[in-house]
C-alpha cells in the first residue's frame, strides 16, 4: 500500500494535497463533494485583521488554460473566523493552515499572536496578494521586508510560518532565502501571476479592479521552475502551487523539490479535484513502483552540458 | 441540499434558430431537486465551467432541459453538442425564486430570461396558481418558447421590440407596465423576472410602484457556482441597513428580492 | 476601407502585424504560404556574431495553452547572415528588423555598428533571450545596463534601434524606463517567460536544455498586463508581443498600448496566421466603425476606484 | 515543392487494435506529390500540431493514409476521430527517403516505424524493384499491415519480441541480421529503416556492416514542422568532418543517410 504521508517541517500530513487559500472558502462548501478529513490539508481563504468587502465585480475573466481573478480578499475578518469557522475547521479532521495578509507588519503579528493560542497547524503569511492596494505584495517583492517580517512573527508565535511568494519578481530564489533567513519553516510559491484582460469593444479591462491574478494550468511551467530554483537556494521545505490539475502534476512539483503541494484553480472546476488527486498520486505510485511519496522530493536530474 | 458532479447524456437537441437551442438532458438526481430559478455550471470545450439556468425539470422521466442562446465559444460548443454526447454538469445550484404563499405569479422574461421562468410557470400549474407570463423578444424571428408558454398559463403577453406582428409592440417593461395598468390587483401576487440587468431594474421599480413583492435573478460571471471562489459577487443591502455587502451570486442568489439589490447600472 | 498603417517612431508599416523573432526564420519558408509582401514586417531569428549550434534537442515541449523552447540562438552568424540572409529579406517587400543578441556590450555594439550601412528598417536589442548562459537576459533585467548599452547602441547607428525586453523582471515598466533613456526608438516587449516541463517517469526535465522559454496564448495575460503599465511609464511606441493568435488579440494589444505587435508563436501553429490575422482586423474594424487602426492605440479606459 | 494547410476529411478509419488506428484522408493535393519518409502536421485537441508519418497515398483517389499508435493526449484525439470527421494538415512535409538508382530495397521497421515504410514498398512495387520487408512487433497481437505487407513485397519477415507465432522470434534487428546472413547480396542494394532510435542505429551498423547504402527516419520534438522554429534540431556530421551541427528534422529530415547521423543513444 502506497504510502502518502509527508512532513512539512514537523508536521506530518495524511498526503501532500493540501487545498489553496481562495479556492476552498473555509471547506464549508466543499463538504458536499469530498470527505475532507481525507485530504492532506485547507488554507484557509485569505484574512485579514478587519473584515473586507473584497473588489467589485467583475472579479473573474477566463484566458487561455487558466483564469484571472480580482476578489481582492474579501473575508468577514479575523475575529469573526476565529469565533464562526475555524472551530468548524478544525473538526473537519485534516491539517488546517490559515492564510493571513496584513495593512502593514502590526496587522500581520496581531493575527499571529492570535493564532498561536489557537490549534491550526500552521499560518501562511500571505506576502504576494496582487489585488489589494496596500501590504501584501508590496513586502513579498523586497526581501529585506520579507525577512524583516518572517522573523517579528517568529517572535509572537510558536507555530509554523509559511512565507507564501509572489512569482512577480526576478529572483523567488532570492524572496525565499529572505524568508529563510527570516527563520520560516517553510516557502509556498506561488500566488498568481499579475495580469490583465480586455473587452475590445468596451475598451475596458474586463476586471472592474483592472488587473487581476492569474492562475491554473497555464502558469504550471513558471511555478515548476520556480521550485526548481528555490529547492537549490534554501534547505526549508517548499509547497509548490500553480496550475496543478491532476496527479501527475502533483509528483513533478515534488520531482523540482516541493514537499507538499496545494491545489487551487482546479477546485473551481472540479469541486472532487483535491480528492481525484489524491487518488491519482497512490494510482500513479503503484505504477512507479515508488512506496513513499516523499522518494519523489527534490530528484529532478538535471541535464548537464 | 447536495449538489454534485453528473456526467450527462444529451437525448434531444432542439435547434430553435441559428443562435438558440434547447437541450434535454438525461440528470435524474438533478430533475428531481431542482426548482425554478436553480441553474447548472456545465463543462464546454473553455478552461471555466458556464452557468445555465435550468429551463425545465421532468422527475418522472428522470430529464432536465436548458435553453441555451451562442454568446461566445463557450455556448457555440455546448449548442452544437448533439444528441448522445454527454456533459458534465454540477447542479442543481443556487438559491431559486420563492413561491411560498403565491396565488398570482406574473413573470417578465428578456431574451434568454425567458427560459428559466418557463419552469417558473410550470410550477405554478402544478400547483394551480394563476400564471401570467410576460415574454421580451428583439422580434417575432427571434421569439421562442410561445406555444409552450400559451399552454401553461392563464395569460401571456409576447413583446416585440421591433414591433412585429406580436402581442405588444416595444419592450417587455413597456408591456408589464401596461399588464399592470389593466390588471385587477389580487393579493400575493408576485412578480419574478430574468433577463437583461437594466430590464430587471425596471421591472423592480415598477413592481415597488404598484406595491408588488418582485423576485429578480441576477447574472454574474462565475467560476466555481458553488460558494467557494467568491468571484460572482453582487451588490446587496445588508439588513442592518449600513450600506451593501457582497454576496454570492451562485450561492446566496442567483435569484434576491429585488428590494435588496444595489443595481449597478 | 480600413487604414491599417501606423507609425513606429518615423517608420511607417503597411499594418501592426510583424512577425516575431525565432518564429519566421529569414522568411525562406513562410512564401510558400503567404504573400510577405502583405504582412507589416518580419523580424529576423536572433543572431549572434558568430555562428551559433544552439541547444541539443529536444528543444520544445508542449504546455497548456503555451510551449516552452531552448533553442539557444541557433543561427549562422551575424557575418553569414549579411552575405546570405538579409538581401533576400530586403527584397521580401516588407519592413525587416533585425534582432540581435551579444555575448557582451561590445558585440551589440559591432552587429549595430555594420547593420547601419544595410537597409534594414529597425534594429531589435534582444535583451531578454533565456535560452543562453551569456549577455542577453543578464542585461535585460538590470536598467542600469539597458541603459547603458542601448546609448551606447544609439552611438555607433543611426538605425531606429527597439529593445526587447523580458517579463522575468519584478518592474518592466523601470527596465522600459530605461531603454527610454538610453534613447530606445521604441520597446518590444514581451520575450518569453522562464518555464521547464518535467517527465514524470525519467525525472528529467523534457528539455535538454533543462529550462526554456514560455510562449502562446497562456502568457498573453501577462503581456497584455506588461503593455498596459508600460505604456503609463515611458512616450515611446510600444511594440507588444505575447500570445496573440488573431485580430482581435491585437487589437486588444493596441488598446493596452501597442502601436505595433509581434505574432510569434502562432506562426508555428498556423503557416498562415500573420496573414489571417491582417484580414481579421480589417474585418473588425469595420465592425467597430474605425477607419484607422491606430485609433486603437493606448485607449484603455481603466475602471477607476 | 509547395506545401500548405488542408482541411481533410476522414474518409476511412480502420482500428487495428485498441491502441492502433489507420486513417484513411481525403487530401488530394497531397496525395499528389507526396512520396515516401514524408509526414504531415496535424492539428488534435493539444496545443501543437502533431507529425505523423504518410504511410500511403492514393494520388487516383485522392486520398493519404495515416497509421497512428496512441502514445498521449494528442494521438488518443486523433484515434478517436470518426469518418466525416474534418482534420487540419500541413503536407507533405520534409524529405523522404531517396529511392534513386535502387534495385533492392530492403525496409526495416519497428513499431510505428512500420507504418511509413509501407509507402516505401508501394513504390517500390510500382517502379518494380525488389522489396524486401523486414517489421518488428512486439508481439502478435501487435501486428498489423501484415497482409498488405505480403501482398507487395517479395519477401517478408514478420519478427514478433515476445516469440510468438510470427516468422521470426526476436527483435527487428536481429531477423536483419539473420536476413543478411541468408540473402545473396545484389549491388546497389538499400536499407531503409523507421522506429526506435536505438533500433535504426543497429540497423545502421548492421547495414556499414554488410557495407549496404542504409537512410533511417528520425524523430524528434517539433513544432511548425516547416522549417522556421528550430526546434527539432537533429545532430549531422558536417560534409568537412569537422564535428556536427543542428539540422532541422522536419525540413533537411526527417530521412538522413545513416552515415551523417550522430546518434544521440
Ligand atoms: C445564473 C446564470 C444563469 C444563466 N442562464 C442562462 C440560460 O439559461 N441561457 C443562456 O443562454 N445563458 C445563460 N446565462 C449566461 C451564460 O452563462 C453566458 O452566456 C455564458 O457563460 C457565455 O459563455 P461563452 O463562452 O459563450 O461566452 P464568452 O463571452 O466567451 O465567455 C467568457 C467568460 O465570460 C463569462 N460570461 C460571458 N457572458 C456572461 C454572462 N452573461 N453571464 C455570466 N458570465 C458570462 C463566461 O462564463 C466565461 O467565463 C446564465 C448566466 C448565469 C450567471
Ligand atoms: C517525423 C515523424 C513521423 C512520425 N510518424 C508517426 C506515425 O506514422 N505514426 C505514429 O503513431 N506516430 C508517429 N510519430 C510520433 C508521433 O508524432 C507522436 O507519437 C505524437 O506526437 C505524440 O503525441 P501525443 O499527444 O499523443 O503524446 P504526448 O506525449 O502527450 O505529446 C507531448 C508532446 O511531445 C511530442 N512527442 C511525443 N512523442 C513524440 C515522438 N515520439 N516524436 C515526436 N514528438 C513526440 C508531441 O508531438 C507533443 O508535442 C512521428 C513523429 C515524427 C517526428
Ligand atoms: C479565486 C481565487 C482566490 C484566491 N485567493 C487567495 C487568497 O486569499 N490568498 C492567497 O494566498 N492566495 C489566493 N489565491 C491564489 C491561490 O491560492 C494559488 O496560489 C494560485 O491560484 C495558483 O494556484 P492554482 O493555479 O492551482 O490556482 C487565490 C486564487 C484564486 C483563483
Ligand atoms: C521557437 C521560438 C524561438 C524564439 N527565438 C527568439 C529569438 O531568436 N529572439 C527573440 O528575441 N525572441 C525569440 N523568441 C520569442 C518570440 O519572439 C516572442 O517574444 C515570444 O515567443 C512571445 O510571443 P508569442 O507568444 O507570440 O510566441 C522565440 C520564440 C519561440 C517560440
Ligand atoms: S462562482 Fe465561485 S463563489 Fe460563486
Ligand atoms: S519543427 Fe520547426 S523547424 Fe522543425
Amino acid at each position: 500500500m502506497a504510502d502518502l504521508t509527508v512532513c512539512v517541517g514537523n508536521i506530518p500530513f495524511a498526503n501532500p494535497v493540501i487545498a489553496a487559500s481562495g479556492t476552498f472558502g473555509f471547506g464549508r462548501e466543499m463538504r458536499n463533494f469530498q470527505n475532507l478529513g481525507r485530504i492532506g490539508g485547507i488554507c484557509s481563504k485569505g484574512l485579514t485583521l478587519l473584515p473586507r468587502d473584497g473588489n467589485p465585480a467583475p472579479r473573474v475573466a477566463e484566458t487561455a488554460s487558466g483564469m484571472l481573478n480580482s476578489v481582492g480578499l474579501q473575508n468577514p475578518g479575523f475575529t469573526s473566523f476565529l469565533a464562526n469557522e475555524l472551530p468548524f475547521m478544525i473538526d473537519l479532521g485534516c491539517r488546517i493552515i490559515v492564510n493571513i495578509a496584513g495593512n502593514d507588519p502590526e496587522e500581520y503579528l496581531e493575527m499571529c499572536r492570535r493564532l498561536d493560542a489557537t490549534s491550526v497547524d500552521a499560518i501562511e503569511l500571505n506576502l504576494s496578494c496582487p489585488n489589494v492596494k496596500e501590504g501584501c505584495m508590496l513586502i513579498g517583492s523586497n526581501p529585506e521586508m520579507i525577512e524583516k517580517l518572517v522573523a517579528a512573527a517568529r517572535q509572537v508565535t510558536k507555530k509554523p510560518l509559511w512565507a507564501k511568494l509572489t512569482p512577480n519578481v526576478t529572483s523567488i530564489a532570492d524572496m525565499a532565502r529572505a524568508a529563510e533567513s527570516g527563520g520560516a519553516d517553510a516557502v509556498v510559491l506561488i500566488n498568481t501571476l499579475l495580469g490583465i484582460a480586455i473587452d475590445r469593444k468596451l475598451r475596458r479591462p474586463i476586471l472592474r479592479n483592472n488587473i487581476g491574478g492569474l492562475s491554473g494550468p497555464a502558469i504550471k511551467p513558471i511555478a515548476l521552475r520556480m521550485v526548481a530554483e528555490t529547492y537549490r537556494a534554501v534547505s526549508i521545505p517548499i509547497v509548490g502551487v500553480g496550475g496543478i490539475m491532476s496527479g501527475n502534476d502533483v509528483l513533478e512539483f515534488m520531482i523540482a523539490g516541493a514537499t507538499a503541494v496545494e491545489v487551487g484553480t482546479a477546485n473551481l472546476i472540479k469541486p472532487t479535484a483535491c480528492q481525484d488527486i489524491i487518488d491519482e498520486i497512490r494510482a500513479i505510485m503503484e505504477l512507479d513502483g515508488v512506496s513513499e511519496v516523499g522518494q519523489y522530493t527534490g530528484t529532478l536530474e538535471l541535464w548537464n552540458g | 441540499m447536495r449538489t454534485i458532479e453528473f456526467n450527462c447524456p444529451i437525448i434531444d437537441h432542439e435547434s430553435i434558430n441559428g443562435q438558440t437551442v434547447v437541450l434535454t438532458l438525461e440528470a435524474p438526481a438533478i430533475a428531481q431537486i431542482a426548482y425554478p430559478g436553480q441553474f447548472v455550471n456545465l463543462t464546454s470545450n473553455q478552461f471555466l465551467r458556464r452557468p445555465i439556468g435550468i429551463m425545465n425539470a421532468d422527475p418522472a422521466r428522470g430529464s432536465i432541459q436548458l435553453g441555451i442562446r451562442i454568446a461566445g465559444e463557450g455556448t457555440r460548443f455546448l449548442a452544437k453538442r448533439k444528441k448522445g454526447d454527454i456533459l458534465s454538469l454540477l447542479g442543481p445550484l443556487g438559491r431559486g425564486f420563492n413561491l411560498e404563499g403565491a396565488r398570482r405569479v406574473i413573470t417578465v422574461g428578456g431574451g434568454t430570461g425567458v427560459f428559466p421562468l418557463y419552469f417558473v410557470q410550470k410550477v405554478c400549474q402544478a400547483r394551480d396558481l394563476e400564471g401570467i407570463a410576460v415574454c421580451g423578444y428583439r422580434s417575432l424571428g427571434d421569439s421562442f418558447l410561445t406555444d409552450q408558454y400559451k399552454a401553461l398559463t392563464c395569460q401571456t403577453l409576447f413583446a416585440s421590440e421591433e414591433g412585429d406582428d406580436m402581442d405588444f409592440s416595444g419592450h417587455a417593461v413597456a408591456a408589464l407596465d401596461d399588464l399592470l395598468a389593466k390588471l385587477p390587483l389580487v393579493p400575493e401576487t408576485r412578480i419574478l423576472t430574468c433577463g437583461p440587468e437594466k430590464m430587471m431594474a425596471s421591472v423592480a421599480a415598477l413592481a415597488d410602484e404598484y406595491g408588488i413583492s418582485c423576485q429578480v435573478s441576477l447574472e454574474e460571471r462565475m467560476a466555481c457556482g458553488i460558494g467557494v471562489c467568491l468571484v460572482c459577487a453582487c451588490k446587496i443591502k445588508r439588513g442592518d441597513e449600513q450600506g451593501a455587502e457582497y454576496q454570492r451570486c451562485c450561492t446566496e442568489g442567483p435569484v434576491f428580492n429585488a428590494e435588496v439589490v444595489e443595481w449597478q447600472i
